[in-house]
């Protein structure tokens, strides 16, 4: 049987950005693959969970999609996801993994092919240790993703933690926040702000002449931001499971061919769209979706060609992969990411011994 | 009984509600169903609304606060339910339910508490005054819901399987909506007793003439005060209906776009009309779902219609169907 | 002479460093007609308003029906029965003239919270409504909204609004403002025969109606009372004549 | 803590309080004077800013894109007046609430379809990038101490012109009664759509001037609207001054909430925690502080006489 | 020659009509009065001349202009200076701040308005929402004639004013009038209207029903248009 998926994701507002290249990974990888028993249907969740609720209550009643994915924010995941899996959808997220789905509440049908939510966080703590930062300012968003983070970083941290601030979600000045940093005597500052909020900082903070080195996680430094956060980005290290120059045959292929269609660089969340619809290919070819449990086995052996080379999935349906770190560079007058090393190697999150699934 | 033209838009507005799930039912279509559930809750939350704003001329810019308490009790109750673990309050604990009766009346009492605490403060207030005070104790809640981790903060809260109502299914859609639906029409009812009493004809005084309704010694801030916890109480009430419809609760049901939403409504409808929400609530989603399907711009022209609505269509739906109000 | 029904004793206010009440004592007795008088400015209303408690005197007693009133608020002061009307109408403009009575009825009633009878099918307020509003009359003009009233309709309005209060004194600031002569004629009458139900305290410019309906006279001129007295008396003071009614009188 | 960073966080909350006055003394200007309530004025100041980052992109110039967002917030507020705003002056609160609403759909979508959704950015000029030395061993950026100077001046400013001019007696006259205004022979209309544009370019200027700090995007300017307006309910509503007042209590305490309670609750919890429920209480600070202030003065520090 | 003609003209505010054929005409240098019972549209004629409420049909001429379609303040800026019914001061401007706002070069200044109110500068910085009844209808005044019109038009301008002023504005209408100051006047009290009216109309629903001199407007006549 034809395929059919709904792309709940965010086009609208201001994590837009985010969702569009989602969107264009997603179908770019359908188009390579010439996937036409593959249906999309793609939506606008305007970065609002009731909307996202009510598309996919729509995709499911009139559409009847078979799967669901799209969605990029965690809160908008956990609006969706717990209804949506129990009513016999696939959910594959390509973006958020909230630590709430990786563990007791995770589920045969929920399969995440980007990453739990925590590892981006714990591969900079191990990276911190590794580079003898002693003294860390830690900073995230006062929301579960930004507990999470500030917790997986401490998780994998072994050094001191001289400050740790939960901001405002949405906030877009940290003057006051690098004041605390200026004065705190830390030798390194780790944070977690997503999106807009990580631009305003990063410019600020570049503003303000301090010179501790700055540690992220890879979305603070995606492709589809770096240019708006300017010059001040260059030398930062972030971690990710990604790379535009990571050698793989899948990864260039991917690369030249997304430059190519949309003119423009891939992101991190571009990847990881590009995975799931070849997740998706890959499971078609071995079952028809009308047999939900053989479909289900199909894609949890994962059996395609990631770019970020290998990859499978843990007990919970989460990833098992290598975490890189990466430093921004500047690549004919285009900032990006360049791989410097390794962070974490098979790495798998720290919620799955929670979940009671084989 | 000769009837006049409001109660014949009246009446066709409540068949047209009712219509839309079984025309939908007939067409295979059962998204319908859960749209129609949509316009009666969001009516619902309206008519609450109406009887503060329309009524009693206060504009308040917070209701969004007895909405998202009234979904966030249906939310833990659910969520105490489900995990059976008991809401610890220190002294005493109780037991979670999924019960929608039970809810529906802590939704009440919750929301009518807080209307009650807000109320006694903003009241005290007037004009853009009272539209500010009720949105910053409206963004209070939202921040605190936002920040507060027991219950999913930003995430949001999951209510894993909808909630029971004795003797029927509340899973089937349709099931579901009639349930909304006969609330709706039970506040309708409310709304137009209290209306037409005489606790209604001095709320409505103060509206248009405080001094004038003190002089008579009548004490407008009492029956203000009433009317402000009557009315949160019924959107907190759609509040639990709507947690139960997206089977999920999040900040998002508490910020400043929601109580502007229901705003919208009321105007668009009619201000102060019976069935200005439901007018209003039935004409907004269905504007929402037909410009969101057609575009992704679809905001832009929502505003676009918005405002014409204001310049030229002055007492919205309602007051263009059945010509201006009328107050014996 | 009678018990009086209100009773001011050494009533002051001020506004910054004016004076807008200096000392006042006054007094108001059953069945009479109390005239205050005085140039523009010289703290009338101020004073109406103190008895009426939308302003609190600095010092000084006001005693209404033997009771000291000063701390109560304004709808406690009007369920006491201190009926007012104002230099500019106050009403409620949306509602007719009846609804407008028919809120006054159920205040007297003490039942503002009932939230379910239809008060347009309640005889207990549309009966005394009606009736106060024939005795003005403006019975013909009951179902007619506020706002189309003309300003004298509305003057009469107010007073019937009082009535139905049940009102044991009035306080009527300027009644004749704005009425044409015709009006102001059966403003008159009309009052001449409210006295015999409640004194009223008559604040008014028009010295002609003053002349013809007050009992006594008293006369303030930058918050003192100048003169107290009968309205002959009065008329002959040298002190008013100058102050206030100018020299043709 | 070191006296160098509380004299930080102080210069921080006058700076956030500086240019929160700059939107509120646009919306007081409209809101008291005109009697209008204006939810689309957080747009105007992302009009400001998009214009100064467009302008200063092309032409390499931050100053003539600081000129080019005062020229283009007006203009768009001066269009914004002539053809809607100028409907609701006689209108209740109500049908103006509705109405801006629809204009900041209107703004924000259509900003974010000739720009699209990714954020712009802007630099700060050469002439005031780089840091002071403060008193105590700290460093506070020039620019942000440019952004309080031009605050004040504009404090200063609006002031005189509201209270000592000819000019500021109509607007004000305008306020309480249109039409008789017109009927002395004064041109009402113009003069609204000449305040609105002031108003207006303000808030364009503190678009400009923040975009400079954080990146311009659509939607930037809905946190700082909602901020404002509890700046001038605080102050009271037509008061420049009470705007000033309020801005400079509501950035002070914003800052210094958000810097000490995590702080202060450290000392007796865990210190994770203590950030955690710190930052939440400081979230909701400043709506505490309005409702307090209304709670005793329903009309705010500074009413004026109505 | 007639400085303002109004001829046939009527008016409604919104679906209900006040003015049904109004004429009337003010020459240069007259004092014409405008007289009817409650409710017969002198108001609403006033509002009509002055751009307020909008001429639905006849015409209204000032100086030798049509003015009938014009806006309020260009009708205000050919000379004409209103004192409205109700007073209408602002309330949240100072006194003197009513008097400066739309104050236009002339004979009339601040020191000759107070002058001519002394009341008026005891209270220059007091705002006009605390001012007496009284007070306010002279700032009316004072605020008109600020604006040095050509015609004063007056409407109900002595209502609530104590006798003794009432007698001083009457002296300064007098006075106003034998400096040559045309004037239309809305009054009720006809003892001080008609002595110093060179002319009178009268209105009945919306219609002008009678137009003489003073000394022809008989007993029978008032009491069957004014009801006195
Ligand atoms: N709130 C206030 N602040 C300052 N002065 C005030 C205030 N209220 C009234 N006044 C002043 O107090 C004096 C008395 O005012 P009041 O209104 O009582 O006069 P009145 O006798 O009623 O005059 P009228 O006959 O003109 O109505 C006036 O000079 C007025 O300007
Ligand atoms: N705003 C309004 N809306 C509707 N009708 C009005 C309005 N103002 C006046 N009218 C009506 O227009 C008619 C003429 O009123 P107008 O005020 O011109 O009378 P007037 O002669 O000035 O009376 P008065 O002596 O009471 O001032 C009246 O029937 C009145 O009811
Ligand atoms: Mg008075
Ligand atoms: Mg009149």
């Amino acid at each position: 049987d034809d395929i059919k998926v709904g792309m709940i994701t965010t086009l609208s507002g201001g994590g837009a950005g985010l969702g569009i290249d989602a969107r264009d990974g997603f179908l770019l990888a359908l188009q390579m693959a010439g996937a036409d028993n593959i249906e999309v249907v793609v939506e606008d969740d305007g970065q609002r969970p009731e909307l996202a609720v009510q598309i996919a209550d729509r995709m499911i009643q009139n559409d009847q999609v078979n799967i669901l994915t799209g969605i990029i924010f965690s809160n908008l995941a956990m609006a969706v996801v717990p209804s949506a899996v129990q009513q016999d959808i696939i959910y594959l997220s390509n973006n958020a993994g909230p630590s709430a789905l990786a563990g007791a509440q995770c589920h045969e049908n929920y399969f995440n092919v980007a990453w739990q939510n925590d590892n981006l966080h714990e591969a900079a703590g191990s990276y911190a240790n590794e580079a003898g930062y002693e003294n860390v300012f830690i900073m995230a968003p006062n929301y579960p993703a930004g507990t999470d983070a500030l917790t997986g970083f401490k998780r994998f941290f072994d050094g001191n933690v001289v400050n740790e601030i939960y901001t405002q979600v949405g906030q877009s000045d940290y003057a006051n926040e690098i004041s605390q940093i200026r004065d705190s005597g830390a030798d390194a500052v780790f944070f977690f702000l997503p999106g807009g909020m990580g631009i305003s900082f990063m410019r600020q903070y570049d503003q303000s002449e301090i010179d501790v080195p700055v540690i992220g996680p890879g979305f603070s430094f995606s492709q589809d931001i770096l240019a708006a956060v300017g010059p001040g980005a260059l030398g930062v290290i972030n971690t990710s499971q990604w790379n535009k120059d990571l050698d793989n045959e899948a990864n260039v292929a991917f690369v030249a061919a997304f430059q190519e269609e949309y003119g423009r660089l891939p992101s991190l969340y571009a990847s990881q769209a590009f995975d799931t619809a070849n997740l998706i290919i890959s499971a078609a070819a071995k079952a028809d979706i009308a047999d939900l449990e053989a479909f289900r086995a199909a894609l949890k052996e994962a059996d395609f060609d990631s770019t970020r080379g290998d990859f499978r999935f843990g007990n919970n349906n989460h990833p098992i992969q290598t975490i890189y770190v990466r430093e921004v560079v500047e690549e004919d007058g285009v900032l990006t990411n360049r791989i410097i090393g390794t962070a974490l190697e098979d790495h798998q999150d720290a919620y799955a011994a929670d979940c009671s699934m084989e | 009984m000769t009837m006049n033209r409001e109660t014949i838009v009246n009446i066709s507005l409540a068949l047209l509600l009712l219509a839309i799930p079984l025309i939908a039912l007939q067409l295979n279509s059962p998204f319908y169903v859960t749209l129609a559930t949509r316009m009666a809750i969001l009516a619902l939350a309206a008519v609450g609304l109406n009887l503060a704003l329309g009524l009693g001329g206060m504009v308040s810019f917070g209701h969004a606060a007895y909405f998202g308490v009234g979904g966030y009790v249906a939310g833990i109750l659910a969520h105490h339910a489900f995990s059976g673990l008991p809401l610890d309050f220190g002294l005493f604990q109780v037991p979670g339910t999924n019960m929608m009766p039970i809810i529906w009346v802590v939704a009440i009492l919750v929301s009518g508490l807080l209307a009650l605490f807000i109320g006694a403060i903003s009241i005290r207030t007037s004009g853009v005054y009272f539209i500010m005070i009720t949105l910053a104790f409206a963004q209070m809640t939202y921040y605190f819901a936002n920040s507060w981790p027991a219950y999913g903060g930003e995430d949001g809260l999951s209510i894993f399987v909808r909630n029971q109502f004795p003797g029927v299914n509340t899973l089937r859609p349709l099931t579901y909506f009639f349930i909304c639906y006969a609330i709706l029409l039970a506040a309708l009812v409310l709304f137009a007793a209290i209306r037409d009493s005489r606790f209604g004809a001095a709320l409505q005084a103060a509206r248009q003439n405080e001094v004038r309704v003190a002089t008579v010694g009548i004490n407008a801030n009492r029956i203000r005060l009433a009317a402000f916890v009557i009315s949160g109480m019924i959107t907190g009430l759609a509040g639990a209906l709507y947690a139960d419809l997206n089977r999920f609760v999040s900040p998002s049901m508490l910020s400043w776009h929601m109580s502007g939403e229901f705003i919208v409504l009321i105007i668009l409808g009619g201000v102060a009309r019976l069935y200005g929400p439901v007018a209003g609530a039935m004409l907004f989603v269905m504007f929402e779902f037909l410009l969101g399907g057609m575009t992704d711009r679809w905001q832009f022209f929502l505003g676009l219609v918005l405002l014409g609505v204001v310049l030229l269509a002055r007492g919205g739906l309602v007051g263009w169907l059945a010509g201006r109000a009328r107050h014996g | 002479m009678a018990e009086p029904i209100l009773d001011i004793r050494q009533l002051s206010k001020s506004f910054g460093a004016l004076k807008a009440t200096d000392g006042v004592d006054l007094d108001l007795v059953p069945g009479e007609i109390h005239a205050l008088i005085g140039p523009n400015g010289a703290g009338k209303s101020t004073l109406i308003n103190q008895i009426a408690g939308t302003l609190r005197p600095d010092t000084g007693t006001i005693r209404f029906l033997g009771q000291v009133i000063n701390d109560l608020k304004v709808p406690e002061r009007a369920r006491l029965g201190l009926g007012r009307s104002f230099q500019i109408s106050s009403l409620a403009p949306e509602f007719s003239a009846l609804r407008n009575v028919m809120l006054a009825v159920q205040s007297v009633q003490g039942s503002s919270f009932r939230f379910f009878k239809p008060v347009m099918r309640d005889a207990s307020l549309i009966a005394p409504a009606m009736e106060v509003l024939e005795r003005v009359g403006l019975a013909e003009r009951a179902r007619i909204p506020v706002a189309e009233l003309s300003h004298g309709e509305r003057r009469q309005l107010e007073i019937a609004i009082a009535l139905a209060l049940g009102s044991r004194a009035f306080l009527l600031d300027e009644p004749m403002a704005g009425m044409g002569p015709e009006g102001s004629k059966t403003l008159t009458g009309f009052l001449d025969k409210l006295r015999e139900e409640a004194p009223i305290l008559l604040v008014e410019h028009d010295m002609d109606a003053v002349f013809a309906l007050a009992d006594r006279i008293t006369v303030l001129v930058y918050g003192r009372v100048i003169a107290s007295g009968k309205v002959e008396d009065i008329r002959k003071d040298p002190e008013v004549r100058k102050a206030y009614l100018g020299d043709e009188q | 803590m070191s006296i160098a960073l509380l004299l930080e966080q102080i210069l921080n909350g006058l700076q956030l309080g500086v240019m929160l006055f700059l939107m509120a003394a646009g919306l007081t200007l409209i809101f008291g004077v005109m009697g209008l309530i204006n939810l689309a004025h957080g747009s105007l100041y992302m009009v400001g800013a998009f214009a100064c980052a467009t302008v200063a992109a092309w032409t390499g110039s931050f100053w003539l894109g600081l000129v080019a967002s005062l020229v283009a917030a007006a203009a768009a507020g001066a269009i914004v007046e002539m053809t809607v705003i100028r409907r609701l002056y006689d209108r209740d609160h109500l049908d103006q609430v509705l109405a801006t609403f629809a204009l900041i759909l209107i703004f924000s979508e259509g900003t974010r379809w000739v720009f699209g959704s990714l954020p712009l950015y802007l630099n700060i000029p050469d002439l005031l990038r780089g840091t002071i030395p403060l008193p105590g061993g700290g460093r506070y950026q020039i620019y942000r101490i440019a952004i309080i100077a031009v605050g004040v001046a504009v404090a200063v400013g609006l002031w005189l012109l509201i209270a000592r001019t000819r000019l500021g007696m109509r607007i004000r006259a305008g306020e309480s009664d249109r039409e008789m205004i017109a009927a002395l022979g004064i041109d009402i209309r113009t003069l609204y759509t000449v305040v609105f544009a002031i108003g207006a370019a303000l808030a364009g200027l503190a678009g400009a001037m923040v975009g400079a700090l954080q990146s311009v995007q659509v939607g930037m300017g809905e946190p700082v609207l909602i901020l404002a307006f509890v700046v001038i309910v605080i102050g009271g509503i037509g008061s420049i001054k009470g705007a000033l007042v309020g801005a400079v209590l509501v950035g002070l305490i914003d800052t210094m909430g958000r810097f000490l309670l995590p702080r202060a609750f450290s000392v007796f919890m865990d210190p994770s925690e203590a950030s955690l429920i710190g930052s939440a209480i400081a979230s909701m600070l400043i709506y505490m502080f309005m409702a307090l202030v209304l709670a005793f003065r329903p009309r705010g520090l500074f009413a004026t006489a109505k | 020659m007639s400085l303002l003609q109004v001829s046939a003209i009527e008016a409604r505010y919104g679906p209900v009509q006040a003015l049904f054929g109004v004429d009337l005409d003010v020459s240069e240098g007259e004092v014409v009065a405008l007289m009817g019972r409650n409710g017969m549209g002198k108001t609403t004629t006033i509002r009509a001349i002055l751009g307020l409420t909008p001429v639905s049909s006849g015409t209204v001429r000032f100086a030798g202009r049509e003015i009938g379609t014009m806006a309020s303040h260009r009708i205000a800026r050919l000379g004409i200076g209103l004192v409205p019914e109700g007073r209408r001061c602002f309330p949240n401007l100072t006194v003197e701040e009513n008097l400066l706002a739309a104050a236009r070069k002339g004979r009339w200044s601040r020191t000759a308005v107070e002058e001519l109110f002394p009341r008026l500068r005891e209270r220059r910085d007091q705002y006009a929402h605390s001012l007496s009844g009284g007070e306010q209808q002279m700032l009316a005044i004072g605020r008109a004639l600020m604006t040095n019109p050509t015609l004063l038009v007056l409407d109900e301008a002595t209502e609530g004013l104590a006798p003794v002023i009432r007698h001083d504005i009457w002296n300064v209408i007098r006075k106003l009038k034998d400096e040559g100051q045309s004037i239309l006047i809305v009054d009720k009290t006809l003892s001080e209207l008609l002595p110093a009216a060179d002319r009178c109309f009268v209105l009945e629903k919306g219609v002008t029903v009678w137009s003489g001199l003073p000394g022809e407007l008989t007993p029978e006549l008032q009491d069957r248009y004014l009801g006195v």
